[in-house]
């Protein structure tokens, strides 16, 4: 098996699924003779073409609005975001059309679309280059939201959101691309959406986390062990609808839970989660419910010291887990 | 008699004729949900009186069998001109699960089937724009022969979607109709507080393709231009922006009073160009309907609207907990 | 005291601070000449001319921009969205723009404007005519959220947001409008923005809720109160920020919560309230932290079978207190 | 000797040495920021290069006194030109605490300064228009005489603010400026990958306002266009519509690569109209500015760029918990 970067392991997937599948295609800004601007479709023109691989006018809301189009009609869409933060402008056609052509056509019609964006911080991007979107979609009935944290996770969910049947948001974080790397299967393989996993197995504390601060939480893992405290970690993997058995199952193991987000603190994802926990399972605590989140400002300052302020980081993180640990 | 406008454009009477009947039956349809919400029967209704010949006649300029229609909420004779029935109509109307656009889940007005290739529409106005860009850009990669045809009203044209579909559809020269069926009035506010152009059409240019704008009280004539810009779609040449331009003779829907913002007169005036009535003139006057024919066209119509609402006011609800059906594909 | 609906709250407090300030102005779709089509601007336009209650283009991402621009020069707009649903093709405007002007700038701009949209269901609106939308917004770090449920906070919040010096999204119950009535001073007014609000006293169990729903809960609050069950309501009134001690202060008096919302279920304001009682008083708790909200479907269907299926009503209240008090 | 263009637009010569001098100013500073972008010392760096006529042109259009401007990222000359200084600029590219625009906060390229009513901007482009749209707006209901400028690329002029903004503008005849900096790319898109039409100006006539294209090369050409457009403005005979046409002459920012989407030679012929150039160039021709001038201004403008890049080097970052401040008003 190679080891491969998370972005290249972005590219293989959607070269794979548009050599077996006809149907999928590429729209966004800047994603065919230049390949993306961070290159996650790289080659991708020159192999495809242009009608498979379209640079589109810079305008959201039609890059969604087509390729929701296009998905109604039975393409396989795949839509780029250039960044996260530039989502907004097609909110309404995510939230107001994709997320509800099944529902409102009981059935009658559906919306096969993907749309990718790279999101997250740490990468000098300052308050519009930054940020963690999902909580925007993140009550939306008819979406799904997947944030995967490894290359290996990457493949097999982006394959897997393609070949979905319903709209899947797939943000990718931009400061993994090429940070992290691990192996990845040539073959063909799948993993489901909508189910979190274990990525690490421990009895002390529980961490639930996804996207990058899955790897902070495993550095950090390792320390503790070496202090005897073992730690369970939790990958949502999707966010949105959430795996609530699996949540329920985490907490249960260990009593004592962090919850790690790269976003605001209050609204984000950690919320649901917790009240999923405080609904649930919640006589089986030893400890408060821990949230370790970016700070609720609007988003992370572009000067070195205030980003690294807002930044959730590998420090940050085993700091809160000791202190859980201790609780 | 008068001149014949309509073996020209490659119509004969029989297929007028069928445009007639059309129009009728939306207008009749139409009224019959007037009838049914005043007399709290139907919770509520938004009319196409006033559009039916522009509908009508760009919907048969389409090819019913391969065409994708977007239509917006006015589009009753769109619709009946691309297969649904009166009894679909009303099962929208009551909210009944049978209603083939929504099982019931939509307000009247949000068509959709499939089979017929009418596609889902939602409440928020021009969100259908780029959607039929995108139908068109599949069509043209799956190598089909298809145009898509989509419409919306003269405020909805400011929208922002509007302008994103159009240019894009422009770049790619995608067989897209964009039809803005202006009829005068976003809900009160008037056109001239719309939008700062003389003609709608006007914009056309923006995007580097041919606008036109015609009377949207005959049938004829947008039927033309429908077929020519369908036409342009199929040889390639891209996509066409058409204005009709008419007046929306009810109130916005059935929870507005128009009498706060439009002058009875005006209204009163604009009903003189009615285009069921002067459309029936033209047939008359082209010696293709008599009274006789006249009456019995009205009488065949108003047996389908009655059906169609018996049929709807007794059929089922769907079950409450229906609503949780369909969010996802089923596994 | 005139007893007033709580639409009359709304164009009372718009009226009243028009005349107070002239920087005050109305922007949106038939606001004007036909007075909104609630009819929560009717007379403004006749008593201040359209240059004061302006007829917009049908175009919410302009309505909020412009109104963003006409605050960033120092005016106070207040801009109508027809339909909460319809704010959607804003969020750009609302998030990026309105949320991070001071902000981004360094406190050197900032952005006084108020967006008023009327939400919520029961009244036959189907998908689109019917949404609690708040949820897209209580992420965003420099918005603030309100949701007032009674006439009298009504007027005093619609007030202070017009006066507050950052942006206030105002959210009103539709159904609300002219269901609920109540006393309402006609002197001159404001409540603080960001404090919730104990609208009933008890002991035994506590129930946070907002908006119409508000309502239910004081109903149902008396029907127990018959059987000796006596409950404390707390209505948020700011969803965003959250007014943590306040809820903290109402979950720990009881010991047993009960969060009520008419949005979906996940990801809705609920969660993060669940998750500040989760994580600051969670061993104050004797019942795990319940949730009565929608069901998680895009929004409610038109036909009255689904659409009952779906809203909270005051028999859905009673029974989810009936059963949190019996835990 | 040439013939004397800026007389008959009411410039004299010393106003049109400071034009090239901000001019030269804009793109000294910018070529500095890539130097130390490329040693490591600045993060980021976004140009102006190629633009500078058209934006200082543009500005000293304007009344520095009592319009605003809400330029995009490109506009150095446009903000250099309303009175930001190339320390401040420098502070931005450091990201240190002084910067007037974001205290370090935004990326450089985001402009912001009250004092000076250079309206602060934002990443996702476009949001700008309808801001400038509503400053207009205010500026009517106050009685001002003031006009707004905005400014934006091409491709951006796809993005449905656009539309919005200038339809709004349209409608209420607001003093407007539109300014669309067409640098024939959009990152690595090509503007017939962008628009389908043959001018950007050509979408003007959709919104009821006069559409202009000129030479952004040439600053006198923009100004002549800018000034009519605020005198129209003034005048409350509403918006305008302007199309700039020059070139890109750096990558699209540091992170950018230009070699994989356009030649060399395209890059190298644009070169040859590089606007400090031929308006050096001009101004040599009329006779207002010999080798000597030249040189001074050079060096004069070289020490202003070495003081402020100095300055901003040795500048304080603002403290990590900084970054929680001015979330919200102070109470
Ligand atoms: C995005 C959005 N904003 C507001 C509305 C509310 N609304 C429904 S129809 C309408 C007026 C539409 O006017 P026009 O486009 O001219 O079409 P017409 O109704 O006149 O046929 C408005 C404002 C909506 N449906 N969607
Ligand atoms: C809404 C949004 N989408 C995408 C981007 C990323 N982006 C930054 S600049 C740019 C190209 C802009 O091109 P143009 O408008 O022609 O201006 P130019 O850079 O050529 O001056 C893109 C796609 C963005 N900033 N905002
Ligand atoms: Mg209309
Ligand atoms: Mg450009």
């Amino acid at each position: 098996m190679a080891v491969i970067s998370y972005i290249d392991a972005v590219t293989m997937a959607i070269r794979e699924e548009m050599e077996r599948d006809s149907k999928v295609f590429v729209l966004g800004e800047d994603v065919g003779r230049k390949g993306g601007v961070f290159k996650a479709t790289q080659g991708l023109y020159e192999q495809f073409g242009e009608q498979r691989v379209i640079d589109t006018p810079l305008a959201e809301s039609a890059i969604a609005g087509v390729g929701i189009g296009a998905a109604l009609y039975g393409m396989r869409p795949i839509a780029e975001m250039q960044f996260a933060d530039f989502i907004m402008p097609a909110v309404n056609q995510i939230i107001s059309e994709a997320a509800r052509i099944r529902y409102r056509s009981n059935n009658d019609w559906n919306c096969p679309i993907v749309i990718r964006a790279p999101y997250g911080g740490g990468v000098h991007g300052a308050l519009y280059h930054s940020q963690s979107v999902e909580a925007v979609f993140a009550n939306q009935p008819g979406l799904k939201i997947v944030m995967p944290s490894t290359p290996y996770d990457v493949k097999g969910l982006l394959k897997a959101a393609i070949r979905d049947d319903d709209p899947v948001l797939f943000f990718e974080h931009k400061r993994a691309y090429r940070l992290i790397k691990g192996e990845v299967p040539n073959d063909d393989y799948v993993l489901p959406i909508g189910k979190a996993d274990v990525k690490r197995k421990g009895e002390d504390i529980t961490v639930i986390t996804y996207g990058l601060c899955v790897h902070f939480a495993l550095q950090a893992a390792e320390k503790l062990a070496a202090d005897g405290i073992s730690a369970h970690i939790l990958d949502l993997r999707t966010v949105y609808p959430l795996d609530k058995e699996a949540i329920i199952e985490a907490a249960a193991k260990t009593g004592k839970v962090l919850l790690i987000t790269e976003d605001n603190k209050e609204g984000s994802i950690m919320s649901e989660v917790s009240a999923i926990i405080a609904e649930h399972c919640l006589f089986e605590l030893d400890a408060p419910i821990q949230r370790l989140a970016g700070p609720d400002i609007p988003a992370m300052p572009y000067a070195p010291t205030m980003e690294k302020f807002f930044m959730v980081n590998p420090e940050k993180v085993e700091q809160a887990m000791r202190e859980l640990a201790e609780f | 008699m008068a001149e014949n406008r309509h073996s020209a454009l490659g119509l004969n009477d029989e297929q007028i004729l069928e445009m007639y009947k059309t129009m009728l039956l939306a207008r009749r349809i139409d009224e019959r949900m007037w009838l049914l919400n005043r007399s709290g029967k139907i919770p509520f209704v938004i009319s196409c009186q006033g559009q039916e010949a522009a509908q009508v006649g760009a919907s048969f300029a389409l090819n019913r069998e391969q065409d994708y229609v977007l239509p917006y909420y006015r589009d009753v004779g769109v619709v009946l001109t691309f297969g649904m029935t009166a009894k679909d109509l009303m099962l929208s109307a009551f909210a009944k699960s049978e209603d083939p656009s929504s099982g019931g889940r939509q307000m009247p007005g949000h068509f959709g089937q499939k089979k017929n290739r009418i596609v889902t529409g939602s409440s928020p106005v021009t969100t259908q724009v780029p959607h039929a860009v995108g139908i068109a850009l599949a069509g043209k990669m799956e190598g089909k022969d298809l145009v898509t045809f989509v419409t919306f009203g003269e405020g909805s044209s400011n929208q922002g979607d509007f302008h994103e579909g159009a240019n894009f559809a422009g770049v790619h020269k995608l067989p897209v109709i964009f039809m803005c069926e202006n009829n005068k009035y976003a809900i009160s506010v008037p056109i001239e507080k719309q939008l700062s152009c003389e003609r709608v059409s006007d914009r056309a240019i923006g995007y580097g393709m041919p606008g036109v704008t015609v009377d949207g009280n005959d049938p004829l004539e947008v039927y033309k231009a429908v077929k020519e810009a369908a036409d342009r779609g199929r040889r390639g040449e891209g996509p066409t922006l058409i204005e009709t331009v008419s007046y929306r003779l009810t109130p916005h829907s059935s929870d507005d009073d128009d009498r706060s913002y439009r002058a009875p007169d005006e209204v009163a005036e604009a009903k003189t160009k009615d285009p069921i009535i002067t459309f029936g003139a033209y047939l008359k006057e082209a010696g293709i309907m008599d009274d006789k024919l006249e009456k019995e066209i009205n009488d065949e119509v108003m047996n389908i609207v009655n059906e169609a609402t018996e049929y709807a006011e007794n059929a089922p609800y769907a079950p409450p907990e229906y609503a949780m059906k369909h969010v996802y594909a089923e596994q």
